[in-house]
């Protein structure tokens, strides 16, 4: 599906993405994890069309895809979330799903002036697969809330509930977990699983929980330096000595001493 | 001899004055860089609290004047800086507490603050008119001359001559005394730093045990003292008028965004990156090639890149150009 | 207060200060200021596109309002053979190089990125362009200076001039927002401010193209000049039987007309500006406006959406800066001043309400009349704030004598005012 | 509703803007002109006049025609001393004046380009186009025998049109005639460049207190050029004081007429509490002095009889009136007889209401005029 | 917009850097004056007392919460997103007003004082985010968790050096190069250097990794065993239930479970709702 090939990404001198390959298979749930700063995050810009690398390839589906922007990235079915969450806060839910699709005819000037029947009717029908999209997601008593007033879960919940309004090939989350509550976590990784199972969506999950990784992700592709470091079963990584010294440790020193 | 007149004339009419300009705007810019790092702003009441501070600096050098107080050969205003200081200082102070303040309680977003300050603007527009009216006003004493053109050119025989002012001199060390002084305040002393601490991240300064309202007390006390002295150099220089201390704020914005904003570095390098541009690239280079080159190359034209009536769209255009290239100014904003 | 009602309060307060400015000072002078306040109205309603609608700071007004002018003398007055025949096609000739010359460095330097083929290109096209145009120049601006001296415009009607305005202004915003926006939007106030004041230095000196600062007088009208009314005997029995002396009813005849074109302008404008602020369209630049970076995730072209607004905010501003130079029938470059035609016109647009398109325009109308009638306020508050100083004190008389500045005073505190009771303004955003 | 008792007269000029601080004196002057016409009690039967001042802003021509329409239409003013700037003059005269036919006599607008204005016979002005100060500029150099100089002008209708006319005019080589823009904060650029162009003298034709004076000050600074050739706009006794130094030796031409005129008005202002030797105030003077004297003429308080009778009272024959004879003239008016009214700047009308204008050829000696020759 | 009804808080998304500096200003009202402490004694050494109160003129997010903790302890607050735990650690030092309850260290009630004042009290806190001065070097940083002490802090310097010894090596680095594990570890070190007697920590493992992270809860163990209260927020709450003397569980903003952390891991209850099973 992705295919990365020799990525760099220098910041001056400093080598944020060295020379990183590696491949995303369609259809899976592939975790992406590795020591803070390993350039997890700065990847994922490069190949959301966030930043644009210093050298070397993105393919998807057989096409260069390099440095594309984020927007163009969109509409061929890339879509990723944010570690933190971006949500239109002051619009409501239900809008903030419905700005999403693109080539909606309302988004043009002419059509807003001497359009507004086709808007109509389109409008209709978007409001129809919001609505459709909050009940999904279990939050369709806030579909008139502001998007800035809920809770930081439901904002998380909403950010899929965006992947969802279009068809999406494949989707980048990045640390959807950082921060939020584990029972919560859980929903969102049935909701992740799901969307696999159901729409076929690809998906590629940054995450430093274990747990999560463990309960969702097949293969897991650990980073460190800049490139990949190793690849397989989050079983196999767990017992790979290079990644146990990298990033993994070995639990907590002090915790029988103390309690 | 012809080279040495090429350089006097040139450092007679391009550096001399570039110099001056360019550190009356650099002290300007370190006014706005400072409002803008730490207080989050753009001021766009600087020219006109410029003009209030000289206003009150001339009141003051009249006073003395009357008093018959004076430096002798040095203009007496240098005397009553501290007075206008002083009287900025308070005019600036009250206008964050009746004004400013409350948007900082509200935690207003800066671009409120921007908005504000427009107000405020016009109030001390009109403030210095109705005190000290619209007149251009000249309030320099003492010698105006550490040398004459002309007292040069009999001095050295040559054909050029080379002027060089007492307000030139002065402007020029003060600058430097000053922005010397800052980078020493702002780096070295505890409140220098926990200013610095302040303009990174409020609410961590705040955990740090610092006083935020301590700290854009002492903001505005040395804006104060950077707009006042400023402002009086300026105005001994050239001469006071309200009119043309509001224009100032478009080569001062210049100054401070190429630069680089809220870096004092880059206030400085940006006064003299729009002082040079102006007067550099309109100079006319005939009477400097006239005496470089040999006698059959000699220009016939005025050899002017630019006619002077586009200096001051020149200036933009570099700011323009500057900004496409390196984003962040010269130096990049982040100092203070 | 609900909004609908505050709206239609606030519209009528203005309304009542307009009656009143006509029932005890005149009914011309009231005409005249609801003729500006529309104009004022729709410059507000292009910078509330700009900044209500998407956050984005011009800081540059004046400059599209003086190319809106500059449009009028393009398109209306009467060409001058003499100096086209002079060097009217080399002058273009020379613009045309150097638009050539711009485009090529640009294209060439995103091919090579190299500097020193921009730097080389960019001399070595200046210098033909400069060989071209002065002698071209120098013999328009010799034919007749003091009448003429420049290439004269079109010779179409005035109010053609007024799209001309907006796309003349159109296209500068899209030069500038090629360069401010494509690359970072994060400069476009200091970007705008700049190229605003090098649009007047342009102005003021290429005297060729519109005269420069020796200003065009006498541009023609859309409306029949008063004079002639004055002496159209049908215009002076229509006048008696509406019981006006033929003076006074020319002037109101013509004011009303101007109004009124005005006003149909203002209300298209309106209309299409809601119509899109309603639409999906209006939600998309909400969003945009919230979060740039995750609109851009979600799939919105955020740096063309931008130059959109930019461009279109802008053109509105032509327009109205075509409309003004119409009604006054004067091209005079030195008249843009920032105070007055971009600090003033963000007065309006903040004291209104940035973000509600009603808002905008109740602020163009409100601070247009507080502009003009602070004149006559002022002077009566200061009397009034220095009655309690003895009578011939140095100090009434200084305050007395200075209270011309009072109108600034006065704008200043009516925004501070606003600002701190009212921060979204009188007609906030929904 | 002018009271039968009562007569307005308009008095625009740009008490904000950049011509600010010349304007204050201007319309005292104005105003002084009306107070020796009521002092007199000779003004109609007892009329009072009541001047009404507003702001022109100098560059604003929607301010200011919105200003001119308040006082024509709201306040009721029979005639309009002003405007001063020749671009809102000319938006003025167009957009309020010619239609409410309203007469109006500008001091100071003094653009060449005014002087061929549709004004149905509503404009004049005291002060007199710039198109003759450049021929006589050009005349005085020439006699100086002087064939080489730079001129800078101040950027605008004013500055421009005085340039081309001296250029027009001027019977040697111009090195370089580069505009400056007043109010900017440096301007060694300008100078600069005409130090390079160089010449026996710089021909500076702006603001006594604008860039004119700026560029004077750069150029003393730096000793570019030691000779000054002033045009009207640069006479003001301040600037004459604060650079002796530089100007020693300059001169320069103003609307002037010979002696008696200009010393008279000296006189009147002497105790007036400003300073009367400021640019534009005798035009001042002269041209509310005027509007009184033509309804005098008219033997009405009415525009039209402002607008008919100006150049009656403007011109020979009959009999020379001063400044400070005001009095003296309303009571020949009303006696039916004729005036000649000379004023504080000697006014002699030519066709379409233009001031002839005279000249007074001065040199800067001690930081005080000195007058050479009246042209 | 994330202002919410804040009218003043309206940039309309405003980018432009000419204008306006970027970056998040401050979130606390600066231009407030501290009240009067009120002497008292007993109780534990730190306690927010039946706490109410919201975001400026917004509804109540406390709804009468308490939370304490004793000298020398370890008190570990884990609760839902949004349920309002970062909002009581502001509560507890000053950033946002209670409107009733009471917030009493060792016995005196501070509620009156403000946060830079409560510093001086001996309390630090290093918030969940934006915890460092990121244009200053990590000893400029170190340096200004010292600005209210007179004394040399040369030693407090070094022991927080011993405690994160790579701050050492890049003590000269600006901290805002730094990733995101050093730069909690700078954080922590800036709240150690005001030598507080109570240190409050808002989730100080978020987005770490797992290495890191068993870094992070060593060193707040040895910091605890130095004789510091310790509070903090979690979400590895099972990690940090199993070193706290006491836990609590918020939701919604009231206190639903308190108990030692061993209590609360075993309640099946708190696991099944709250630990993710
Ligand atoms: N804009 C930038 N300028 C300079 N350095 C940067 C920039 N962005 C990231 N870096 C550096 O690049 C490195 C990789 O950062 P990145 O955010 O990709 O890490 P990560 O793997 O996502 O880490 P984490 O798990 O902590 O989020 C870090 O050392 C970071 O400091
Ligand atoms: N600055 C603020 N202004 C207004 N409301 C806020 C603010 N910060 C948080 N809130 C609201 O207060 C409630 C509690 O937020 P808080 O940050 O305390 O939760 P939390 O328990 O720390 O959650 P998390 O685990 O996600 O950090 C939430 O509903 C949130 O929307
Ligand atoms: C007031 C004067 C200085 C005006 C000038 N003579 C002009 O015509 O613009
Ligand atoms: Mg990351
Ligand atoms: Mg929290």
């Amino acid at each position: 599906m992705i295919k990365v090939e020799n990525l760099h990404r220098h910041f001056g001198a400093f080598r944020a993405v060295d020379g990183a390959s590696l491949e995303i298979a369609k259809g899976s749930i592939t975790g992406l994890v590795g020591p803070n700063g390993a350039g997890k995050t700065t990847l994922f810009n490069v190949i959301a069309g966030a930043l644009q690398p210093t050298s070397g390839r993105v393919v998807m589906d057989g096409e260069d895809i390099t440095g594309l922007p984020p927007h163009e990235l969109f509409h061929k079915g890339l879509l990723r979330t944010f570690q933190i969450a971006h949500e239109f806060s002051s619009m409501s839910c239900r809008e903030n799903l419905m700005m999403v699709p693109g080539a909606q005819s309302g988004e043009t000037l002419w059509s807003t002036w001497f359009g507004r029947k086709r808007i109509a009717e389109e409008e209709r029908a978007l409001k129809a697969k919001a609505d459709e999209v909050l009940d999904f997601l279990t939050i369709s008593h806030l579909a008139d809330h502001p998007a800035g007033a809920i809770s930081g879960g439901q904002k998380k919940l909403l950010e899929l509930g965006r992947t969802m309004m279009v068809d999406a090939k494949i989707v980048f989350l990045d640390e959807v977990g950082a921060g939020v509550n584990r029972t919560l976590l859980n929903t969102i990784a049935d909701t992740i699983v799901r969307l696999n199972t159901e729409r076929g969506y690809t998906f590629c999950v940054i995450e430093h929980d274990m747990d999560f990784i463990g309960r969702i992700c097949d293969p897991v592709i650990v980073m460190a330096e800049g490139k990949k470091l190793a690849e397989g079963s989050l079983a196999d990584i767990k017992a790979n000595e290079q990644v146990i010294e990298a990033y993994l440790g070995t639990g907590l020193k002090n915790k029988e001493q103390v309690g | 001899m012809d080279f040495v007149n090429a350089i006097v004339a040139l450092t007679n009419f391009v550096l001399i004055p570039a110099m001056t300009y360019g550190s009356q705007l650099a002290l300007g810019a370190l006014g706005v860089t400072m409002i803008y790092g730490i207080l989050r702003f753009s001021n766009f009441a600087h020219g006109d609290t410029m003009a209030f501070g000289t206003m009150v600096t001339i009141l003051f050098t009249w006073l003395f004047q009357s008093w018959g107080i004076s430096l002798g050969p040095l203009p007496t205003a240098l005397l009553a800086i501290p007075f206008g200081i002083a009287g900025t200082a308070l005019m600036v102070l009250a206008t964050d507490r009746v004004v400013y303040r409350f948007y900082r309680a509200q935690k207003a977003k800066p671009i409120i603050f921007v908005m504000v300050s427009i107000g405020v603007m016009f109030v001390y527009n009109g403030v210095t008119r109705i005190i000290l009216g619209t007149d251009d006003i000249r309030f320099d004493d003492g010698e105006r001359f550490i040398i004459s053109a002309g007292d040069f050119k009999r001095a050295t025989g040559l054909a050029e001559g080379l002027g060089l002012k007492t307000t030139q001199a002065i402007t020029v060390i003060t600058a430097i005394i000053v922005v010397v002084a800052l980078f020493w305040f702002l780096n070295r002393t505890r409140t220098g730093k926990s200013m610095r601490a302040y303009s990174d991240n409020e609410d961590l300064a705040l955990l740090s045990g610092i006083n935020p309202e301590r700290v854009v007390m002492v903001t505005w006390l040395i804006v104060a003292g950077l707009i006042t002295i400023a402002g009086v150099l300026y105005g001994l220089d050239k001469s006071y008028k309200p009119f043309t201390y509001f224009q100032l704020l478009l080569p001062i914005f210049a100054a401070a965004i190429v630069g680089g904003l809220g870096n004092p570095l880059g206030a400085i390098a940006g006064g003299f990156v729009i002082a040079f541009s102006e007067v550099g690239l309109t100079y006319a280079w005939k009477k400097v090639l006239g005496y470089a080159m040999p006698e059959a190359l000699e220009p016939s034209g005025l050899v002017q890149l630019l006619a002077t009536e586009y200096k001051f769209a020149v200036s933009f255009m570099i700011l323009v150009v500057v900004l496409l290239f390196r984003p962040t100014g010269l130096f990049k904003g982040k100092s203070v | 207060m609900n909004q609908t009602v505050k709206t239609y309060a606030l519209f009528a307060l203005v309304g009542v200060l307009i009656l009143m400015t006509g029932l005890f000072q005149s009914w011309d002078y009231a005409l005249k200021l609801v003729a500006m306040g529309l104009v004022s109205a729709i410059m507000a309603l292009g910078v509330n596109l700009q900044w209500g609608i998407a956050g984005l700071f011009n800081v540059g007004v004046m400059g599209f309002v003086a190319l809106g002018g500059m449009a009028v003398v393009l398109t209306s007055v009467q060409p001058v053979p003499e100096a086209w025949s002079a060097g009217g096609v080399r002058a273009l000739l020379a613009l045309v190089i150097g638009a050539v010359v711009v485009a090529a460095s640009v294209v060439v330097y995103k091919r090579t990125r190299s500097a020193l083929m921009l730097v080389a290109l960019l001399v070595a096209g200046f210098v033909l362009y400069r060989w071209v145009r002065d002698d071209a120049v120098n013999a328009i601006e010799a034919v007749n200076p003091a009448a003429t001296g420049y290439l004269g415009g079109l010779g179409l009607p005035v109010v053609l001039a007024w799209p001309v305005g907006g796309l003349l202004a159109a296209g500068a915003a899209w030069i500038i927002g090629k360069t401010a926006l494509g690359l970072r939007s994060d400069y476009l106030a200091i970007a705008t401010l700049g190229i605003s004041e090098i649009i007047i230095a342009v102005m003021k000196n290429e005297e060729w193209l519109t005269r420069g600062v020796k200003n065009v007088n006498g541009l023609p009208r859309p409306m029949p000049y008063e004079i002639d009314l004055q002496s159209d005997p049908a215009f002076i029995d229509r006048a008696a039987n509406w019981g006006l002396d033929p003076t006074s009813a020319s002037t109101l005849y013509v004011k009303l007309g101007y109004v009124g074109m005005f006003a149909v302008v203002l209300v298209i404008l309106l209309v299409l500006a809601q119509l899109a602020l309603n639409s999906p369209w209006g939600r998309m630049m909400r969003a945009i406006r919230d979060n740039e970076t995750s609109a851009r995730a979600m799939g919105k072209d955020v740096t063309f959406r931008h130059l959109q607004v930019f461009i279109l905010g802008s053109a509105i501003c032509g327009v109205a800066g075509a409309m003004m130079t119409t009604l006054d029938g004067l091209l005079q470059p030195t008249a843009y001043q920032p105070l007055r035609y971009t600090f003033l016109i963000w007065v309006m647009v903040i004291v209104g309400g940035s973000g509600n398109n009603f808002g905008a325009i109740l602020g163009g109308m409100l601070i247009w009349f507080l502009w003009i009638q602070v004149e006559t306020v002022g002077p009566e508050l200061m009397v009034w704030a220095t009655s309690a100083l003895p009578d011939g004190s140095a100090l009434k008389m200084h305050l007395l004598e200075s209270v011309q500045h009072m109108r600034l005073l006065t704008m200043g505190v009516i925004l501070l005012l606003v600002l701190r009771f009212s921060p979204r303004g009188l007609l906030p955003e929904r | 509703e002018s009271h039968a008792s009562e007569a307005k007269i308009g008095i625009m000029l740009g008490f904000t803007g950049p011509i600010e601080s010349i304007t204050p004196m201007m319309a005292d002057s104005a105003e002084l002109a009306l107070t020796e016409v009521n002092d007199s009690g000779q003004f109609l039967s007892g009329v009072t006049l009541v001047p009404v001042r507003a702001d022109s802003t100098c560059v604003d021509p929607a301010a200011a025609t919105a200003a001119a329409e308040r006082m024509i239409t709201s306040d009721g003013i029979v005639a309009l001393m002003g405007a001063d700037c020749s671009g809102v003059t000319g938006a003025v005269l167009s957009n309020v004046a010619v239609p409410n036919g309203i007469p109006m006599i500008s001091p100071s607008a003094t653009s060449p380009a005014l002087s061929d204005a549709e004004d149905n016979g509503m404009f004049f002005r005291t002060a007199p186009s710039d198109a003759r100060q450049g021929a006589v500029l050009a005349e005085i150099l020439a006699e100086k025998g002087i064939t080489e100089v730079a001129v800078t002008y101040t950027n605008n209708d004013y500055g421009k049109g005085f340039a081309d006319a001296f250029a027009e005019n001027f019977d040697g080589t111009i090195t370089l005639s580069s505009p400056h823009d007043d109010g900017k904060a440096d301007y060694s650029a300008e100078i600069g460049a005409l130090a390079s162009a160089g010449g026996e003298a710089l021909v500076v034709l702006g603001y006594t207190d604008q860039g004119g004076k700026g560029m004077i000050q750069a150029s003393y600074d730096t000793g570019a050029f030691d000779t000054y050739v002033m045009g009207d706009g640069m006479y003001g006794d301040t600037l004459f004081s604060e650079l002796s130094d530089a100007l020693e030796g300059s001169y320069g031409t103003i609307p002037w007429a010979e002696g008696e005129g200009a010393d008279a008005f000296a006189k009147i202002t002497e105790g007036a509490g400003f300073d009367a030797s400021s640019s534009y105030t005798r035009e001042s003077y002269d041209a509310a002095a005027l509007i009184a004297l033509a309804m005098m003429k008219g033997g009405e308080v009415s525009s039209e009889a402002v607008a008919a009778n100006i150049m009656d009272v403007a011109n020979a024959p009959g009999e020379p009136i001063l400044p400070g004879e005001l009095g003296k003239a309303l009571e020949i008016l009303a006696e039916g007889g004729d005036i000649d009214y000379v004023g504080a700047s000697g006014v002699e009308f030519i066709g379409g209401g233009e001031a002839a204008g005279s000249y007074r050829h001065y040199n800067v000696v001690d930081g005080a005029t000195e007058t050479v020759e009246f042209k | 917009m994330s202002g919410g009804g804040n009218p003043y808080q309206d940039d309309r998304g405003n980018h432009d850097a000419s204008i306006t500096k970027p970056g998040a200003g401050g979130s606390v009202d600066p231009t407030r004056r501290s009240g009067p402490v009120i002497e008292g004694s007993g109780g534990p050494f730190l306690i927010g007392d039946s706490m109410t109160g919201g975001y400026g003129k917004g509804p109540d997010i406390l709804h009468d919460c308490t939370i304490a903790v004793d000298r020398g302890e370890i008190a570990v607050i884990v609760g839902p997103n949004g349920a309002g735990k970062s909002t009581a650690m502001k509560a507890v030092f000053g950033m946002l007003d209670v409107r009733s309850g009471a917030v009493r260290l060792d016995g005196a009630d501070i509620t009156q004082l403000t946060p830079q004042d409560r510093v001086k009290h001996g309390m630090g806190f290093v918030p969940q985010t934006n915890n460092i001065f990121t244009s200053m070097s990590v000893e400029e940083n170190l340096e200004m968790g010292a600005f209210i002490r007179e004394d040399d802090m040369q030693q407090t310097m070094e022991q927080v050096y011993t405690l994160f010894p790579i701050l050492r090596d890049k003590r000269r680095q600006p901290a805002g190069e730094l990733s995101g594990g050093q730069r909690q570890q700078v954080a922590v070190g800036r709240a150690l250097m005001t030598q507080p007697k109570v240190l409050m920590l808002d989730e100080p493992t978020a987005g770490v990794s797992p290495i890191v992270m068993d870094e992070l809860f060593d060193r707040i163990i040895e910091v605890a065993r130095s004789g510091i209260s310790i509070l903090m927020v979690e979400q590895n709450a099972r990690q940090a239930l199993e070193i706290a003397d006491k836990g609590y569980v918020l939701v919604q903003g009231a206190n639903a479970h308190t108990g030692s952390g061993k209590e609360l891991l075993a309640n099946p209850e708190v696991r099944q709702s709250f630990l993710g099973g």
